[in-house]
C-alpha cells in the first residue's frame, strides 16, 4: 500500500524530471548544433516557475482554463500505463491499443482549450494537428500491431519483458522501428512536422493565446510528452530497461538522435507532411506487418 | 410497300395456319354435337318447326338476350355520341326533298313494309327468318321514309318506350320461369301447341315479337340519331 | 404473462392511434398521451429483463406460425428503440413546436417504434418482414416532414429502402421455397441440415437489405441527405435506432439464421472468419475510412453527423461479423453505444438548430457561453463518438480491436483504428465551430434550450458515463444473449474485462479515477497560481490588429481544407453519382422502351397479326397441326 | 372447302385493311370484312352435305336429314353484334371527321406514350 | 318462394333495369340514374346469398329452358366466378353511387343505361358457362365500354374511343373465330362438355383455337403487345367509368382466360409462353406508367403493370401461384377503382389531369388524399395492406423451387414494384408536400363524391386488419380452380 502510494507520487515526479531534463538538452543541443551558445540546461524549469508565478493571468471562460488541465491530468494518466524499468504499474488496466487512446484525451483537451480562445491561429494550429496526427496514425497503428502481433500479447508489460536480454523490438522488426522513429518526430511535433506550432505562421498555434500559469501548465504537460513518446519507443523497440538508469541511457540516446535530425531539417507544409506519412511510412510499415503474419 | 409485303406474308401464314387447322374438319362433313341432340329433341321440347328458331330462343336463348343487348348498347352509344348539347339544333331546317315519285311512292309501301316485316317476325318459329330479320325490315322502312321526308323525324319518345318495353318482355318472359317449376331462365312455360301452326311452341312467337319490335325500333333509332346529324349537325 | 408480448407490442401503436386523436382536442393530449404511452412500452420492456419468452404464436400464415419471441438480444435492441424513441418524443415537444400536421407527426413517431419494436420480437421472418416494412415507409413518413428539401431525400430513401426490402423479400421466398418454414429456430436447423449453393444467394439478398437499413457503405447514399434534412429528433431516430435494426438484423442473419458454421461450409476457409462474413467485414471496413474522410471535410453539422453515422455502423458491422464472441459482444456493446452518443449528438446539434438556426458549421460559433448544457452533452457525445477513454464509445471500440486483433484480421484493424482516429478530426471540427471560437454578433442573445430539451441531453450524457466506466452492466445482457445463440460468452466483470485467450486487460474504473487523480493534482497547480480574469472575445491577439465586432476573427470554414487536398482526388467518383448514372440510364432506355405505344392505330393491330401469325408459323414450322 | 378458304381470305382481307389502309372508313370496312368473314365460317362449318334446311316444314323431313341448326343460330347473334359494332364504328368515324375534318387516320394521333 | 339464388338472376335483374331505364328515360332522365345503384345493390345482395351454396357445392350451376348443361347454355358459379361478381357489383355499386353526383354531362340516361350495361356484361362474363355466351358477354361488355369511353365526346375521347373499338372488334372477332374452331373439332359449346371433349387433343392440336381464344381476350385483358388501346381508353372515360374499366373489366378478361386455359384447354403447357407475355406486360405497363404526366394516364398504365403482374402469379401454374393471383385481382380491384374514383374527384377540383398541378392539393382535400395513398399502399404491396399479402403469396409461389430462372423472375418482379413505389411516392409527394399553386381554389370534393370512395377505402382498411379469412378463401378458390375435375362434373353431371 505504502508502495502504491510512493509510485503513485513519485512517478509523476521522475517523469517530469525526466521530460524537463530532455527540454533542457534539447536547447542546449539545438544551440550547440547552430553554434550557439545557448540558455542554461536548467532554463525550461526556470520558465515554467517564472509562468505559474505570474501575477496577472487572462482567461477566456471555464473551458479555456480546464483545456490545459486536462492535457496535464491525461499526460499523468497517461504514464501510469508506460512500465518503466521493474514496475508493471497499471499496464494490467489498460492494454495498448487502450493507451493509444488514453494517449489522445491531451491532445483533446489541449484543443478544447486552444478553441475556446477564440483565436484563429490557435484554430488552425489544432486543425493543423490533429490532421497530422491522422497522419502519422497510420503507419504507427501498422507498427503497432506488427508488434503485437510479433509478440502475441496486447500488454505493453509482457512485450518489455519479452525483450529481455537483448532481443531488441528494434533488430527483429527493424522496418517497423525505422517507421516509429519517423512517427516519433510526427508525434513529438518535431522538425520536420513542426507545422502545429510554427511560430512564423500561426504564431505558436495553439498556444497563441496562453500565458502565465496557463502556459506553465502546458510546459509541465510538454515534459510529460516527451518522457510518454521516449518510454513508449524504448518500451516497444528497445526492450525496457534493468533498472532506471539504462533506461534514462536509451532515452538519451533515442533522443539525442531525434534532436539531431530535428535541428537540420526544413518543414513539411501540412499536407504534404499527411502525404509523406501516408507514402513511405505506410508502405514499410505493411512491410513488415507481412512480413510478421508471414513469418508467424 | 415492304410494309404491304411484310403483311400480306404475315396474314397469309394466318390463312395456311386456320385452313390446317380445318383440314380435319372438312366442309360438308356432319360434325355435328349437340345440334343432333337439338334436331331430335326439338318438336318435343319446344315444338317449334324452325329449329334454328328453337336454338336461338329456347336452347340459347341466353345468346339472345345478350345479342337483343348489344344491340341496345350501341343504339345507346350512337345516341350518345351524336347528341347534341344545343337541342335547337335538333330542329331541322327545311331542305330540299326528293321528287314527288319517291315521297308518294314511300308512302304507299311504307305500311306494306311494316307488315312485311311484322309477318316475318310473327312467323319466326315457323319459317326462316325470326325478330331481327323482321326488325330490320321495319327499320328499313323508316330508312326509307326519312329519305323521302329528310325533314320530319320520328318520335323518339315512342321508339324508346317501345325499345324498353320489349326489352322488358323478354326479360320478364325468361324471368317467370324460374318462378315456375323448372327453375330455370327462359323455361318454356307456355302450351307447345301443335306443330306448325302459328300459336305453337310455347313462349318462341312472344320473345321473338318483342324481339322484332326492339330490333325495329333500335335500328330506326340509329338511323334517326344519324340523318340527324348529317343533316342538322354536320356542320359545326 | 404471455399474452403480455402482445400488449408490449401494441402499445406504441395504441399511443400513436391515441396521441394522433388527442391531439385533435389539445395539444397537451397529444403530448402526455405520446409521452405517456412511450415510457410505458420502456416499463413493459423491464419486465422481460431477465425472462426470455421463447414462443408467442401471433397467427399462420403460408402454412408457418408468425411468432413473437424475445431473447436477451431482442431486448437489448428493443431497449435501445424504446429508450431513443421516448427520448426523441420528449425532444420533440419543444423542437417541433409550431408546424403543422403534428398529430400526424407523433402518430408516425410511435407507428415506427412500434414496427421497430416488431421487429426485434418477431419470431419468424414473415413477422420480421412485415414489421420491416411498415417501418421503412413509415419513417419514410417521418424524414419528408423536414421541409422542402427533405422530399427529395425522403424519396431516396424509400426507393433505396424498397429496393433492400424487396431483395430480402426474395431472401425470404427463396428460404420458405426450399425448407416451408419461416420460425428463426426451424429455419437454422434446416438450413443447416442441408447446406446448398443457393444459401449464399438468400445471405447476400438478406444482405443487402440490412445494409441499406444500416447504411454500409455501397448502399449508404440515402443517409447523408435524409439525416440531414429530417427534423433533428427524427435524425437521432433514425441514427439511433433506425441503424441498429439494421445491424439487429445483420446479427439475426449471421447468427440466428445461418450461425458460423454454416457459413462456413458454404464457401471454403480461406481467410481468418468465414469468407461470406470477412466480405461483410471489408464492406464495413471501407464504410468506416470513407466516410470518416468525408465527414472530415462536410460544412453541415447534421451531414458530418450523418457520416459520422456510417462509419460508426461500420464498427458495429465489422464486429458482428468477426466471428467470434469477443467480436459479436463488442459489436452489440457498439450498438447500445453508438444509439446512446449519436442521439445524445443529434439531440445537441437539434437544440443548436431551434435556437439558431441554422447548421452551417461556418456559419456558428462560441455558443458555448449561452448553451453551457448542450455543449457538455456535446463534448461527453464527441468523447464518446471518438472512442476516448473513459466514456462509453472507447470499451466497445476497444472489444472490436481486441477481435480483429485475436482473429489476426490486421487490415480490418488497421481500416478500424485509422477510422478512429480520423473521427478526432470531425468531432473536434463539430464542437469547435459550434460551440467554441468567436460568438457571431447575430446570435448574442441566444438562449439554452428549453427544459424538456435538456432532459434527453441529460440523461443520455450520464448513459455514456454509466456504460463507459461500468460496461459490465450491459455485458451482463449481451453475454446472457450470446449464451441464447450458443455463443460462449467471454468473461467479464462489472467494471471492465479480466483478459486472457490472446486478449488484453481493460479496467474502466482504473482509468477514469486516475484521470480524476491527474485532473486534480493539474487543478492543484492551477489553483496555486494567480487568480485570473475574464476578457471579451475581442480581446486577442491579432498580430498588432484591432478585433473589432464586425471582424470575423475566426476559423471555421473548411477547416480541414488542406486535408481535403490530401484526399480529394479520390473521392470524385463516389456511390451517388454511380446509381445516378444508372439511373439515368435506365431513364434513357425505359423512355425508348414505351414507345412501343405508338399511338398509330395500324401499329396496333399489326401487334395482334404478328402474334398470331407468330403462332401460326410455330405450328407451320411443325409442319402439320393433326 | 372453297368457303372455308372465302372465309379466310375476308378475315384477312380485312385485318389487310385495317393495318394498310389510311382511310376511317376502309377500316371500318375492314372490321365488316373480318365480321363477314367469320360469319361465313360459322355458318359453312354447319354445313352438312346433302342437309336441308332444319325446319320441319313438312312431315317427311327427318332429323338426320337436316344440317347443324347451331351455327346458323350463332350466326344470326355474330351478324346482329357484327351490325352493332359497325353502327358504333360509324359514329366514331362520323365524329372523329367532325372533330379534324379529315378521315385521314394518320392525322388521328392525339393520343400517344 | 322467391329462389333468390339463382345465379342467372345476376343478369336477369341488371337488364330488367336496363330497359326499365329505357322506358323511363324518355319522361324522366334523372329518374334513370337512381337504377344502376339499385340494380348493382340487388346484384350485390344476390351474390352474397350465394356465398354459403357455393362454400357448400364448390359450383352451382343454373340451367335456361329447363335443358340438362351441355345442351343448352348454362350459369357456373365457383369460387372465382363469385368472387370476381361480387367485385363487380361492388364496384358498380360504388360508381353508380359516385356517379349521381359526378356525371352533370348529357345525355344522362344513355349513360346510366351503358353503365348498368358494362357492370351487367362483365358479371355475365365471369358466370357463365358457355364459350359462345362467353362471346356474347364480352360484347356486351365491350360495346357498352366504347360508347362510355366516347361519352366525353372530346377529341380525345372520340379518338380513344375509336382506336379500342377497332382493337375491341377485331379481339371479339378472333375469340369468335376461336370459339368456331372449337365447335368444330367438338360439336358442343359448353365449357365443360368442350374440356371433356378435347381431352383427346394433343397440345398441337389445341394450340391454333387456344391462342384465337387468347388473342381476343387478350386485348381486352391488356395483355403486352395488345393492350395499347388501353391507356387511351381508360382515362378517357369519365372517371367512374375508368375505374370500372381498370378496376374489374380487364379482370374479367383475364378470368375468361384463366377459365379458358385451367378449365377448358387444361392447357399447363402453354404457361412458359403466358408467363412471358405477363412479363412483358408487367415491364412495359410500369415502365411507361414511370413517365407520365397525367394522373389517369399513370393509372391505367399502372393498371396494365398489375395485370402482367397478377397473369404472372397466374401463369406460374400452382395453387400458390392461383391464390396469389386471386388475392392480387382482389387487391387491385378495389385499390384501382379507389383510385380512379379519387383521381375523378380531385379533376374536378384542379380542372387538370397533370401530376404537376396536383401538388399541394393533399392539404386542402385531405380525406381524398390520404385515401389516394391508402389505394397507393395497398397496391404497392406495403404492409399492412392486403397487397401486401398477395405481392408476398406470389412471390413465395414462384420461388416454390429455386433456381436461376425463378430467381430472375422474381428480381423484375420486385424491380417493377420498385417503379410502382417510385411514381407512386413521387405523386404523392407533390400531393402532401408540394406547394399549392397561387391563386386556384380547392376545396374538398362534394360528399357525394368523397362517400363512395369512402366506402371502397374502409373495404381496403378491413381487408388490411383482418386479411386472414380471405387468404383462407383464396386458396380454396385457388384449389378448386386447379382440380378441373370438379367444375366439369358440377356442370355436366349435376341436376
Amino acid at each position: 500500500m505504502v508502495k502504491n502510494i510512493l509510485i503513485a507520487i513519485g512517478l509523476p515526479l521522475l517523469a517530469f524530471g525526466i521530460g524537463i531534463s530532455f527540454m533542457g538538452f534539447k536547447r542546449k543541443i539545438g544551440a550547440r548544433i547552430q553554434r550557439r551558445y545557448g540558455p542554461p540546461f536548467h532554463q525550461p524549469l526556470l520558465d515554467i516557475i517564472k509562468l505559474l508565478s505570474k501575477k496577472s493571468d487572462i482567461s477566456h471562460g471555464i473551458i479555456y482554463d480546464l483545456g490545459p488541465m486536462i492535457a496535464l491530468g491525461a499526460s499523468i494518466l497517461t504514464i501510469f500505463f508506460i512500465p518503466i524499468p521493474g514496475l508493471k504499474l497499471l499496464t494490467g488496466s489498460a492494454d495498448v491499443i487502450a493507451l493509444l487512446y488514453i494517449m489522445v484525451i491531451g491532445s483533446l483537451g489541449m484543443g478544447l482549450g486552444a478553441g475556446e480562445s477564440a483565436n484563429p491561429n490557435s484554430s488552425i494550429g489544432i486543425a493543423r494537428a490533429l490532421t497530422l496526427m491522422f497522419g502519422y496514425d497510420l503507419p504507427f497503428v501498422i507498427v503497432i500491431i506488427s508488434v503485437l502481433l510479433k509478440y502475441h500479447t496486447t500488454n505493453l508489460y509482457a512485450i518489455t519483458q519479452a525483450q529481455a536480454g537483448g532481443h531488441w523490438a528494434m533488430w527483429v522488426l527493424p522496418l517497423s522501428a525505422i517507421v516509429g522513429f519517423i512517427v516519433i518526430y510526427g508525434a513529438m511535433g518535431e522538425h520536420p512536422f513542426d507545422v502545429v506550432t510554427a511560430p512564423h505562421e500561426v504564431a505558436t498555434g495553439p498556444m497563441a493565446e496562453y500565458g502565465g500559469k496557463h502556459l506553465g501548465l502546458l510546459f509541465i504537460d510538454h515534459a510529460f510528452h516527451v518522457y510518454i513518446e521516449l518510454a513508449l519507443f524504448v518500451d516497444l523497440f528497445m526492450g525496457g530497461a534493468s533498472n532506471i538508469g539504462w533506461f534514462y541511457v536509451k532515452m538519451f540516446v533515442l533522443f539525442l538522435i531525434i534532436v539531431f535530425f530535428d535541428e537540420v531539417l526544413p518543414r513539411f507544409r501540412i499536407d504534404d507532411a499527411v502525404r509523406f506519412y501516408w507514402r513511405w511510412p505506410t508502405i514499410i510499415a505493411l512491410t513488415s506487418l507481412i512480413i510478421v503474419l508471414i513469418g508467424g | 410497300m415492304i410494309r404491304k409485303i411484310t403483311y400480306t406474308i404475315f396474314l397469309s401464314i394466318i390463312v395456311a395456319t386456320l385452313i390446317l387447322f380445318f383440314v380435319a374438319f372438312p366442309f360438308g362433313k356432319n360434325k355435328m354435337g349437340v345440334g343432333k341432340y337439338y334436331l331430335n329433341n326439338d318438336i318435343k321440347q319446344t315444338g317449334a318447326a324452325n329449329v334454328v328458331t328453337a336454338v336461338t330462343l329456347d336452347y340459347r336463348g341466353l345468346d339472345t338476350l345478350g345479342e337483343v343487348t348489344v344491340l341496345f348498347a350501341a343504339a345507346a352509344g350512337v345516341s350518345i355520341l351524336f347528341y347534341l348539347i344545343d337541342q335547337d339544333k335538333k330542329k331541322r331546317e327545311r331542305q330540299v326533298y326528293p321528287n314527288f315519285i319517291v315521297r308518294v311512292g314511300s308512302r304507299i309501301i311504307f305500311p306494306f313494309i311494316l307488315l312485311f316485316g311484322s309477318y316475318i317476325f310473327i312467323h319466326g318459329h315457323l319459317t326462316p327468318g325470326g325478330g331481327f330479320q323482321g326488325g330490320s325490315i321495319i327499320a328499313s322502312g323508316f330508312l326509307l321514309l326519312y329519305l323521302a321526308y329528310p325533314g320530319e323525324r320520328v318520335n323518339r319518345k315512342k321508339l324508346a318506350v317501345t325499345e324498353g318495353l320489349a326489352g322488358l318482355t323478354f326479360v320478364v318472359f325468361g324471368a317467370i320461369g324460374i318462378f315456375t317449376g323448372a327453375h330455370s331462365f327462359l323455361f318454356n312455360f307456355f302450351p307447345k301447341g301443335t306443330l306448325n301452326m302459328l300459336f305453337s311452341a310455347g313462349i318462341l312467337p312472344i320473345l321473338y315479337i318483342a324481339i322484332g319490335f326492339k330490333v325495329g325500333s333500335e335500328f330506326a333509332g340509329i338511323i334517326d340519331d344519324m340523318m340527324c346529324q348529317t343533316v342538322c349537325g354536320g356542320e359545326k | 404473462m404471455n399474452m403480455s408480448l402482445m400488449v408490449l407490442l401494441l402499445t406504441p401503436f395504441t399511443g400513436g392511434i391515441l396521441s394522433y386523436l388527442g391531439g385533435k382536442i389539445h395539444r397537451s393530449v397529444r403530448y402526455t398521451f405520446a409521452i405517456l404511452f412511450s415510457s410505458l412500452t420502456l416499463v413493459e420492456l423491464f419486465f422481460y429483463y431477465n425472462k426470455p419468452v421463447n414462443h408467442f404464436v401471433l397467427g399462420k400464415m403460408f402454412g408457418s406460425v408468425m411468432i413473437l419471441q424475445i431473447n436477451p438480444i431482442s431486448w437489448l435492441f428493443a431497449f435501445i428503440v424504446t429508450t431513443i424513441s421516448l427520448l426523441a418524443i420528449i425532444f420533440s415537444v419543444n423542437d417541433m413546436e409550431g408546424r403543422g400536421g403534428l398529430d400526424f407527426y407523433y402518430f408516425e413517431l410511435m407507428v415506427v417504434e412500434g414496427a421497430m419494436l416488431g421487429i426485434t420480437l418477431a419470431g419468424d421472418l414473415l413477422t420480421f418482414f412485415l414489421f420491416w416494412e411498415i417501418m421503412s415507409w413509415t419513417s419514410y413518413l417521418l424524414i419528408i416532414q423536414g421541409g422542402n428539401k427533405s422530399i427529395k431525400a425522403g424519396y431516396k430513401y424509400i426507393i433505396m429502402s424498397i429496393i433492400g426490402a424487396n431483395s430480402m423479400l426474395i431472401a425470404i421466398a427463396m428460404i420458405y421455397g426450399k425448407i416451408h418454414t419461416l420460425v428463426f429456430r426451424n429455419v437454422a436447423m434446416l438450413l443447416a441440415a442441408s447446406p446448398h449453393g443457393f444459401d449464399i444467394a438468400i445471405f447476400v439478398l438478406f444482405a443487402i437489405g440490412f445494409f441499406v437499413e444500416a447504411a454500409v457503405m455501397p448502399l449508404h447514399t440515402w443517409v447523408s441527405d435524409a439525416y440531414s434534412e429530417a427534423p433533428s429528433s427524427v435524425s437521432s431516430v433514425l441514427s439511433g435506432v433506425l441503424e441498429k435494426i439494421g445491424a439487429y438484423g445483420l446479427f439475426v442473419l449471421l447468427y440466428a439464421l445461418f450461425g458460423v458454421s454454416l457459413l462456413g461450409k458454404l464457401m471454403p476457409l480461406r481467410f481468418p472468419s468465414p469468407t461470406i462474413m470477412y466480405t461483410i467485414g471489408w464492406f464495413a471496413g471501407i464504410s468506416i475510412v470513407v466516410s470518416t474522410f468525408l465527414a472530415i471535410l462536410q460544412e453541415d453539422a447534421k451531414k458530418l453527423l450523418a457520416y459520422s453515422s456510417i462509419s460508426q455502423i461500420g464498427y458495429v458491422v465489422l464486429g458482428i461479423s468477426i466471428g467470434t464472441s469477443l467480436g459479436v459482444a463488442g459489436g452489440l456493446f457498439h450498438a447500445l453505444n453508438h444509439a446512446i452518443f449519436k442521439s445524445l449528438l443529434f439531440f445537441t446539434i437539434g437544440a443548436v438548430i431551434y435556437r439558431t438556426g441554422t447548421r452551417n458549421l461556418s456559419e456558428l460559433g462560441g455558443l458555448i457561453k449561452k448553451m453551457p448544457v448542450t455543449f457538455t452533452g456535446t463534448l461527453f457525445g464527441i468523447i464518446a463518438l471518438a472512442g476516448v477513454p473513459p466514456l462509453n464509445g472507447f470499451v466497445s471500440k476497444w472489444m472490436i480491436y481486441e477481435a480483429l486483433l485475436q482473429k489476426k484480421e490486421v487490415f480490418l484493424l488497421i481500416l478500424a483504428l485509422i477510422g478512429s482516429t480520423g473521427s478526432f478530426l470531425y468531432v473536434y471540427r463539430l464542437i469547435h465551430s459550434t460551440f467554441l471560437g468567436q460568438l457571431p454578433e447575430k446570435f448574442k442573445d441566444v438562449k439554452e434550450v428549453p427544459f424538456l430539451m435538456q432532459i434527453p441531453i441529460w440523461l443520455l450524457s450520464l448513459g455514456t458515463i454509466v456504460f463507459g466506466i461500468w460496461p459490465g452492466l450491459a455485458m451482463n445482457v449481451i453475454a446472457r444473449g450470446e449464451k441464447f445463440f450458443g455463443i460462449t460468452p467471454i468473461k467479464y466483470n462489472l467494471y471492465g474485462f479480466p483478459g486472457g485467450n490472446g486478449m488484453g486487460s481493460l479496467k474502466m474504473i482504473n482509468i477514469s479515477s486516475v484521470f480524476i487523480a491527474g485532473l486534480i493534482v493539474a487543478y492543484i497547480i492551477f489553483a496555486l497560481g494567480a487568480k485570473t480574469h475574464r476578457i471579451s472575445q475581442y480581446d486577442n491577439y491579432a498580430a498588432g490588429q484591432v478585433v473589432t465586432k464586425d471582424t470575423k476573427y475566426n476559423y471555421s470554414y473548411g477547416f480541414y481544407m488542406f486535408f481535403g487536398r490530401v484526399v480529394n482526388p479520390v473521392f470524385k467518383w463516389s456511390a451517388d453519382k454511380i446509381y445516378l448514372a444508372w439511373a439515368r440510364s435506365a431513364n434513357v432506355f425505359g423512355d425508348y422502351m414505351r414507345r412501343i405505344y405508338t399511338g398509330n392505330l395500324e401499329t396496333y393491330s399489326s401487334y395482334i397479326v404478328v402474334i398470331i401469325s407468330l403462332v401460326g408459323f410455330l405450328i407451320l414450322l411443325g409442319g402439320k397441326i393433326w | 372447302m372453297i368457303f372455308y378458304v372465302g372465309a379466310f381470305i375476308l378475315i384477312a382481307v380485312g385485318l389487310y385493311a385495317i393495318i394498310i389502309k389510311k382511310n376511317l372508313v376502309k377500316i371500318i370496312i375492314g372490321l365488316d370484312l373480318i365480321s363477314s368473314g367469320t360469319n361465313l365460317l360459322i355458318v359453312s362449318i354447319g354445313y352438312v352435305k346433302g342437309g336441308t334446311a332444319p325446319i320441319f316444314s313438312h312431315p317427311g323431313i327427318l332429323p338426320q336429314m337436316m344440317v347443324d341448326p347451331v351455327p346458323q343460330a350463332l350466326t344470326l347473334t355474330a351478324i346482329v353484334i357484327g351490325a352493332s359494332e359497325l353502327a358504333l364504328a360509324a359514329a366514331f368515324v362520323a365524329i372523329l371527321y367532325k372533330h379534324y375534318g379529315t378521315l385521314d387516320i394518320r392525322k388521328v394521333r392525339g393520343l400517344k406514350w | 318462394m322467391v329462389n333468390l339464388t339463382n345465379p342467372i338472376l345476376l343478369i336477369a335483374v341488371p337488364l330488367f333495369f336496363v330497359f326499365l331505364a329505357a322506358v323511363i328515360a324518355p319522361f324522366s332522365k334523372r329518374a334513370t340514374k337512381y337504377l344502376p345503384p339499385v340494380a348493382f345493390l340487388i346484384n350485390l345482395i344476390i351474390t352474397l346469398y350465394l356465398i354459403p351454396q357455393v362454400a357448400e357445392k364448390g359450383v352451382i350451376v343454373a340451367t335456361t329452358a329447363g335443358i340438362k348443361p351441355p345442351f343448352a347454355i348454362n350459369i357456373a358459379v365457383d369460387g372465382l366466378g363469385l368472387s370476381l361478381a361480387i367485385i363487380a357489383s361492388l364496384l358498380g355499386l360504388i360508381a353508380s353511387l359516385y356517379n349521381l353526383k359526378y356525371i352533370t354531362e348529357e345525355p344522362q340516361d344513355k349513360f346510366n343505361m351503358l353503365f348498368l350495361l358494362l357492370g351487367t356484361g362483365i358479371t355475365w362474363m365471369v358466370i357463365t358457362g358457355d364459350m359462345f355466351n362467353l362471346f356474347v358477354a364480352f360484347e356486351v361488355t365491350s360495346i357498352s365500354a366504347f360508347g362510355l369511353v366516347g361519352f366525353l365526346r372530346d377529341k380525345d375521347s372520340i379518338e380513344a374511343g375509336f382506336k379500342y373499338l377497332v382493337m375491341g372488334s377485331i379481339g371479339a372477332s378472333l375469340l369468335l373465330i376461336g370459339v368456331v374452331m372449337l365447335y368444330a373439332a367438338t360439336g358442343t359449346l359448353n365449357m365443360a362438355d368442350i374440356a371433356e371433349k378435347i381431352a383427346r387433343f394433343s397440345f398441337r392440336q389445341k394450340l391454333l383455337p387456344y391462342s384465337f381464344i387468347f388473342t381476343g381476350l387478350g386485348i381486352e385483358g391488356a395483355l403486352f403487345p395488345l393492350n395499347a388501346w388501353l391507356p387511351d381508353a381508360h382515362p378517357a372515360a369519365p372517371s367512374s367509368v375508368s375505374s370500372i374499366l381498370s378496376g374489374i373489366m380487364t379482370t374479367a378478361a383475364i378470368y375468361a382466360i384463366i377459365r379458358a386455359t385451367v378449365t377448358v384447354f387444361n392447357y399447363s403447357a402453354i404457361t412458359p409462353f403466358i408467363l412471358l407475355i405477363a412479363l412483358l406486360t408487367l415491364v412495359f405497363g410500369e415502365t411507361s406508367a414511370f413517365f407520365q404526366k397525367d394522373i389517369k394516364r399513370m393509372l391505367a398504365y399502372s393498371t396494365i403493370g398489375q395485370t402482367g403482374f397478377f397473369f404472372f402469379a397466374f401463369s406460374l401454374g400452382s395453387v400458390q401461384g392461383m391464390q396469389g393471383a386471386f388475392m392480387q385481382i382482389l387487391n387491385h380491384s378495389l385499390s384501382k377503382a379507389m383510385l380512379f374514383l379519387i383521381a375523378g374527384a380531385m379533376i374536378t377540383q384542379v380542372h387538370s389531369r397533370n401530376i404537376d398541378d396536383f401538388s399541394g392539393i393533399g392539404k386542402k382535400m385531405k380525406i381524398s388524399s390520404v385515401f389516394f395513398a391508402i389505394g397507393a399502399f395497398s397496391l404497392m404491396g406495403l404492409p399492412p395492406f392486403f397487397g401486401f399479402w398477395s405481392k408476398l403469396t406470389i412471390i413465395f409461389a414462384t420461388l416454390a423451387y429455386t433456381n436461376f430462372y425463378t430467381i430472375t423472375l422474381v428480381v423484375i418482379l420486385l424491380f417493377m414494384s420498385v417503379i410502382e413505389g417510385a411514381y407512386f411516392f413521387r405523386v404523392m409527394q407533390s400531393m402532401f408536400f408540394g406547394k399549392l399553386k397561387e391563386g386556384t381554389e380547392i376545396k374538398e370534393a362534394s360528399p357525394g363524391l368523397v362517400v363512395p370512395f369512402v366506402i371502397l377505402g374502409i373495404v381496403i382498411l378491413t381487408l388490411a386488419i383482418y386479411p386472414t379469412p380471405i387468404i383462407a378463401v383464396s386458396k380454396k378458390i385457388a384449389v378448386q380452380l386447379i382440380h378441373r375435375a370438379v367444375y366439369i362434373n358440377a356442370v355436366l353431371g349435376g341436376l
